[in-house]
C-alpha cells in the first residue's frame, strides 16, 4: 500500500496539505493553538494588512445569515510594520507558511507593502483587491482588469515571494479578472473573497450592519464559489486557491475537483474551530476510501 | 488560558420565567477552568443557526463536572436551545476571555436583567467577602435572582421599575445610597450598557473601582474575527471584547463626559 | 382605526396585494389552489415562456444547497402560441394580474413575443434577461447594458401593457444595467434571477447538474438580493419587484424598506406551498404592530 | 385530487434494518385520500434542509387516520427523519401524484429496494385479486418486505443476490419463471430504473400490461418547477413524475429497443 500524500504546490510555495485558514477568520494562526495542531496545517494566511493601522468600521459588524454571515470589518489591522515588528516574530515558530494578506489605496502602496514584506519569514503574498468593506482601495481594483493587472505588476515588482492575487465574486466575469493578473505576472489566485450583502433589522428600519452593506460568506456561497473557481480554472493555468463555505472533507473535494489546488476554510472556523484540521482530514479520507495517493489525481479533475 | 471545544451533555433545561431558561451542562473540562465573567460560545449541532452565541457561565460545580447556563430566548438561536431536551449534546467552546479581576475589598455586585448571569458564579467567588448585590427588575417576578445569589451574599438589595419588590425605580438610582450606608470599594457590574455607564460614574464619583462586563455581536470568540473590538479610552489600542474581555475596567470602556 | 391598505402600483398594473409568485416556480397559478386562494394573490407571474416550446436541459436539474437550491431547468416550457391557446383562457378566471414572463435569443424576438401577447388577458410582462440556464439568449442580454436596453425598446415597442425587466445578480454594476433598461422605457425591474452556481458528486466526480451549472435561490442569496435591491433603488426612479430568498414576511418587508414595491416568492413556495399568502400575512401584521396603514410609509423608508 | 399540507404527529419512527426505518404518522386527512403509488412530500420544520423529500405511501389506516413510511437513510434529509423522536411533527404536502390503475386481471406486484414501499399500500387495495408478489434483494436480511405483504399476497417469491434466501439471482432473472408458472395479467412494478426497464422488457415480451413508478429529483413536488420532467415515448408530450406520475404506464417511460 502506497502512502498518500497531501503535498501541493503553489508557485514557489511547497504546501505539506492543501487546506489553510482564510484572511480574516484566522488570526495569525496562534488563536487556534488550543483547537489544533497549528505546526500541521497547510498555510496561515493573515488578517489583510493595509500600510497604516485601521480601526476598521463602525457599529455592527457581524450578522448571521441563512447558512452564513455578513462581516463588515473593515480591515482592522495594526498596520504591516506593527505585523512586520510585533507579530512576525511570534508566528514564524510554526514552520508553516506564512501568506500575508494585503491590501492599498493606491497601486503604489501594494507596491511598497510588497517590497517591505519581501523578508525571512513570510512565504507568500495575498493580493486583496476584492474586499467590499472598505472604500479606498479593496474592491475597485477587484472590478476592473486594468487596475487588476496595474496592482499585480507592482506587486511582483517589489517582491521576490509568490504572489497570490485574490478575486472578488462582485463581478460579471471572473475569467477576465483571471486572466489579466495571470498576465501581470500573478502565480496564483485565490478566490472568493466574500459577496456583497445587506441585512435590514425592519424593527429600527436601519441596516444591521454599521457599515450598511457587508461581505457574505460561509455555506450559502459555497454553491457560487464553486463555480467561480470552476470557471477561473477554464480560463488561466496559474494555481488556483479555493474558498467559500467550506465545512468539511467532501466541500473541499469539489473545490479540489473544480480545479482548485488547494483550499481554504474562512467562516467555517468559527462554527467549528477545529474546521482546517476536519477538512484535511476528510481529503485524506476520501483519497483513501477511492485508493487516490496523490492530489494531482483529484486536482481539475472534474469530468464535465 | 486554555479554551477547550467539547460536546456538553444537557442535565438540565428548565423554563424558570416566561422566556428565561436554566441550563445544567456536563462540561467537565470548562469546569475545571471558568473563572467568573467568562462565558462559553455555544451552538447545537445540525443548527439552522450558522454561528455560535454567547452566554455567561453562570454557575460552576468542579466536583461534578457540571456548569449552568441561564439564558432568555430573544431569537432564533436562544430559541432553539431552549427546545433542546435532556441527554442531548450542546457543542460547547470555552471557557472564554478575561472575567472580573478579584479585588482586595468589599464587593459590590451591580445586575441588570440576564446580565446577572456570569454574577452568580462571581457571588459565589467572593463569598468570603461577604458581596452585597444589587439587582433590579422590571417588576418582582424578573427579579428571580436572588434564589441563587441569597447563599453568597451578605445581603442582597433589590429595585424594581414598578416598586411590586424592594425600591421603586431603577438599580443606578439607588445605588448611591447603598454606597453611602456601606463600606464598599469594588464594584463588579453586568448588564444594559447603559446602566453600566451610570455605575461607572457613581462608581468614580464615590471613589470605587469598577469592573464591566461588555456585550457585542461576536462570530469567532476566539479573537480572530475582530467583530466585536472597540478603543480602549485609556490606551487608545484595540481591544476584542471576547478574548480581552468581556470584563474591562470601567475607565477603558466608558467616557466620562 | 383606519384600514390597512396593501395595495401598490407598478406601471399601470395595479396590484390588490403586494406579494406575487415568481416565475417558473408559481407554474401557471392553479397548482397552488388547494394550499392558497389564489384570486387573493398579488399576482401570477408565469413560467417563463419562449417563442417555441422547449424541452428544457437534459439530466438532474435540482440541486440541494445549503438554505437554497439550484435549478437548471433551461426554460422548459410549451411555447408562447400554446401558453395563449390552452393555458390563459383557464387562468383568467382568477381576476388576478397575470404577469407573462418571457425569454427569447435576439432582441427581434423579444419583440415579437411582446406583441403576440399584447391581449385581453395578459397585465404585463416581465422581460427575462437574466435566465442563467440556457445558451441562447437569456443572460447575455443580461449582463450588458446595451444589449438590455435593446430588448427593452424593442419589446416596449410592440406592447402595451407594463413592462418590467428582470435583471441578473451576476453583473459588476447592477444600477448601470437599471439604468439602461429604464432609459429604454421599462416601466419597473424586477430582481434578482438566480446567482450561477455549481454543485459536485464527489463520487461520480461529475456536476450534479446536467447542466454543469446551474441557478443558486432561496435564503441563501438573500443578502445578496437585498443588497442589489437596495442599490438599485438608490439608481433607478421605476418601481423595484424583489424577490431572492424570501420566506416570510419579515423577509418581504426588508425589500419593501430597501426600495421594492412588491416582493415575489419563488423557492420558499416548494418548502411553503403556502408562502406567498404567509408572506402577504404577515406583511400585515408587521404594519399592524407598527400602526401602518399604506405601504408608501415602508417602501424605500430605510434609513441609511 | 386535492393536496393537503399539514403536520403530522409521529406515532412510531423505529429502525426496522440497519439504515431502514418505519414512521407511522397520525394524518387522518392523507389517509382519507391517499391512493396506491402516491406519495407524501415531506419536511423537518426548522430544518438544516431546504428542500422536500418524497416518500412513498406505504400503508394508510383510514379508521386511525394514519399512514406509515417505509424509508432508507440516504442523505440528510433521510438521516434527519430517522433521528426524530415520537410526538414531533412532520410537515407532509400529500397525497400527490397518479398512483397504480387499478386492472381487471390477476396482478403480478415486482419490487426492488425501497421500491417496495408504495407496493405494500398497493397489495392492500389488490388483495382480493390474490396478487403475486416477486420481491428481490442483496440478502436475507434486506428482504424484510414479506412480513409487510404476506396478508395481502397470494404468493410471495423472492430472490436473493447472494441467495442467502429464496432463488438466487435478480428478480428479473426469476421473473419469467413467474409468468411461465401462473396466469398473470397485469404486472406493477417499483424499483431500481435498470430492474424497471428489464421487469418492462419482459412483461411486453409476455403480453402482459405493465406500470412503473418512477423516480426523480423533486424541488417542488406540486407540478410548478418542472425538476422532474421527461418525454412521454408515446404521444412525445412532456410528463411531470410527479403529478402525471410517479407511475405511468411503462411504454410511455421506456425505450423497447
Ligand atoms: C459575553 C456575553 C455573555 C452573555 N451572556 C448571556 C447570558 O448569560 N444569558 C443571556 O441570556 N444572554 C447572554 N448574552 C447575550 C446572548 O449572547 C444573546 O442574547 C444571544 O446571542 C441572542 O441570540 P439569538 O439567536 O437568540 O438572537 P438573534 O437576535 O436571533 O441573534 C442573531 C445574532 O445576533 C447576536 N446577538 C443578538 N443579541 C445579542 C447580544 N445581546 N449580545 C451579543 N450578541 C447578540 C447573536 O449571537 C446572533 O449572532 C451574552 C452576550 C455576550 C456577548
Ligand atoms: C415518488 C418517490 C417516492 C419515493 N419513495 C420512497 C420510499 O418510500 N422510501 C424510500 O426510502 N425512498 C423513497 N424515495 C427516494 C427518496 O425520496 C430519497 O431517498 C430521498 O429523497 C433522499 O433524501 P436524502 O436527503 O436522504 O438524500 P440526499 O442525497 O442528501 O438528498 C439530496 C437531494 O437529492 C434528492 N434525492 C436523493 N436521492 C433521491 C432519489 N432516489 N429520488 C428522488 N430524489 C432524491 C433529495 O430529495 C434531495 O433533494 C422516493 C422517491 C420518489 C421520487
Ligand atoms: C470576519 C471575516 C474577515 C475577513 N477578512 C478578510 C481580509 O482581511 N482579507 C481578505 O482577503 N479576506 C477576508 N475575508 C474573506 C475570507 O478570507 C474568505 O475569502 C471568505 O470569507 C470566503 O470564505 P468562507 O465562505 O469560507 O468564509 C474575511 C472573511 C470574514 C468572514
Ligand atoms: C425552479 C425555478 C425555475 C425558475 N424559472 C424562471 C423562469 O422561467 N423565468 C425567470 O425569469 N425566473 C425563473 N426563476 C427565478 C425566480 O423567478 C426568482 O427570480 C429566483 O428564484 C429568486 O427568488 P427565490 O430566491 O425566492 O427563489 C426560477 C427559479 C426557480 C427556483
Ligand atoms: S468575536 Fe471574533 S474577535 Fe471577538
Ligand atoms: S417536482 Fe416540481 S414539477 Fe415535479
Amino acid at each position: 500500500m502506497n502512502e498518500i500524500s497531501l503535498t501541493v504546490d503553489i508557485g514557489r510555495l511547497h504546501l505539506k496539505k492543501p487546506v489553510m485558514g482564510a484572511s480574516g477568520t484566522f488570526g495569525f494562526g496562534r488563536e487556534y493553538e488550543d483547537f489544533l495542531a497549528v505546526h500541521e496545517i497547510g498555510a496561515i494566511v493573515t488578517k489583510g494588512l493595509t500600510p497604516l493601522p485601521r480601526e476598521g468600521n463602525p457599529g455592527v459588524r457581524i450578522a448571521e445569515t441563512p447558512a452564513g454571515m455578513l462581516n463588515s470589518i473593515g480591515l482592522e489591522n495594526p498596520g504591516v510594520d506593527a505585523f512586520i515588528r510585533d507579530i512576525l516574530p511570534k508566528i514564524k515558530k510554526y514552520h508553516v507558511p506564512i501568506i500575508v494578506n494585503i491590501s492599498a489605496g493606491t497601486v503604489e502602496d501594494y507596491g511598497e507593502m510588497a517590497q517591505k514584506l519581501d523578508i525571512v519569514g513570510v512565504d507568500a503574498l495575498e493580493v486583496n483587491i476584492s474586499c467590499p468593506n472598505v472604500k479606498e482601495g479593496g474592491i475597485v481594483f477587484g472590478t476592473d482588469p486594468r487596475s487588476a493587472a496595474a496592482v499585480t505588476s507592482s506587486v511582483k515588482k517589489h517582491t521576490g515571494k509568490t504572489v497570490i492575487v485574490k478575486l472578488s465574486p462582485n463581478v460579471t466575469d471572473i475569467s477576465c479578472m483571471a486572466r489579466a493578473v495571470e498576465a501581470a505576472g500573478a502565480d496564483a489566485v485565490s478566490l472568493i473573497n466574500t459577496i456583497t450583502g445587506m441585512v435590514i433589522d425592519i424593527n429600527k428600519r436601519k441596516p444591521l450592519l454599521g457599515n450598511v452593506t457587508g461581505g457574505l460568506s460561509g455555506p450559502a456561497v459555497k454553491p457560487v464559489a464553486l463555480h467561480l473557481v470552476w470557471q477561473t480554472a477554464q480560463s488561466v493555468k496559474i494555481p488556483i486557491i479555493g474558498m467559500g463555505g467550506i465545512m468539511n472533507g467532501e466541500d473541499a473535494v469539489e473545490f479540489l475537483l473544480a480545479g482548485a489546488s488547494a483550499v481554504a476554510v474562512g467562516a467555517g472556523n468559527f462554527a467549528n474551530p477545529r474546521a482546517v484540521k476536519d477538512v484535511t482530514d476528510g481529503i485524506e479520507k476520501y483519497m483513501r476510501k477511492n485508493n487516490i495517493h496523490n492530489l494531482d489525481e483529484i486536482i481539475g479533475k472534474l469530468e464535465v | 488560558m486554555k479554551k477547550f471545544f467539547i460536546e456538553g451533555c444537557i442535565l438540565i433545561n428548565e423554563k424558570i420565567l416566561d422566556d428565561v431558561y436554566y441550563m445544567l451542562l456536563q462540561a467537565p473540562e470548562i469546569a475545571d477552568h471558568a473563572e467568573p465573567g467568562q462565558f462559553v460560545h455555544v451552538k447545537k449541532n445540525n443548527s439552522i443557526n450558522f454561528l455560535r452565541r454567547p452566554l455567561g457561565i453562570a454557575e460552576v460545580d468542579k466536583k461534578k463536572g457540571t456548569i449552568s447556563l441561564i439564558y432568555r430566548i430573544i431569537g432564533r438561536g436562544t430559541a432553539e436551545y431552549a427546545a433542546m431536551t435532556v441527554g442531548e449534546q450542546l457543542s460547547i467552546v470555552g471557557p472564554i476571555g478575561n472575567g472580573f479581576m478579584i479585588k482586595e475589598g468589599r464587593p459590590l455586585i451591580v445586575g441588570g436583567g440576564m446580565g446577572m448571569a456570569p454574577l452568580v458564579f462571581l457571588a459565589e467567588r467572593l463569598q468570603e467577602k461577604k458581596p452585597l448585590v444589587l439587582v433590579g427588575g422590571k417588576n418582582e417576578q424578573e427579579v428571580f435572582w436572588p434564589k441563587y445569589m441569597e447563599k453568597y451574599a451578605d445581603k442582597i438589595y433589590v429595585t424594581t421599575d414598578d416598586g411590586s419588590l424592594g425600591f421603586k425605580g431603577f438599580t443606578v438610582q439607588f445605588l448611591p445610597k447603598i454606597l453611602e450606608d456601606n463600606a464598599v470599594d469594588d464594584i463588579y457590574t453586568c448588564g444594559p450598557d447603559i446602566m453600566m455607564h451610570s455605575v461607572a460614574k457613581i462608581a468614580k464619583k464615590y471613589g470605587k473601582s469598577c469592573q464591566v462586563s461588555m456585550e457585542k455581536r461576536m462570530a469567532c470568540g476566539i479573537g480572530v474575527c475582530l467583530g466585536c473590538t472597540f478603543t480602549d479610552k485609556i490606551t487608545g489600542k484595540r481591544r476584542k471584547v471576547c478574548v480581552d474581555g468581556p470584563v474591562f475596567p470601567a475607565e477603558e470602556v466608558f467616557d466620562y463626559e
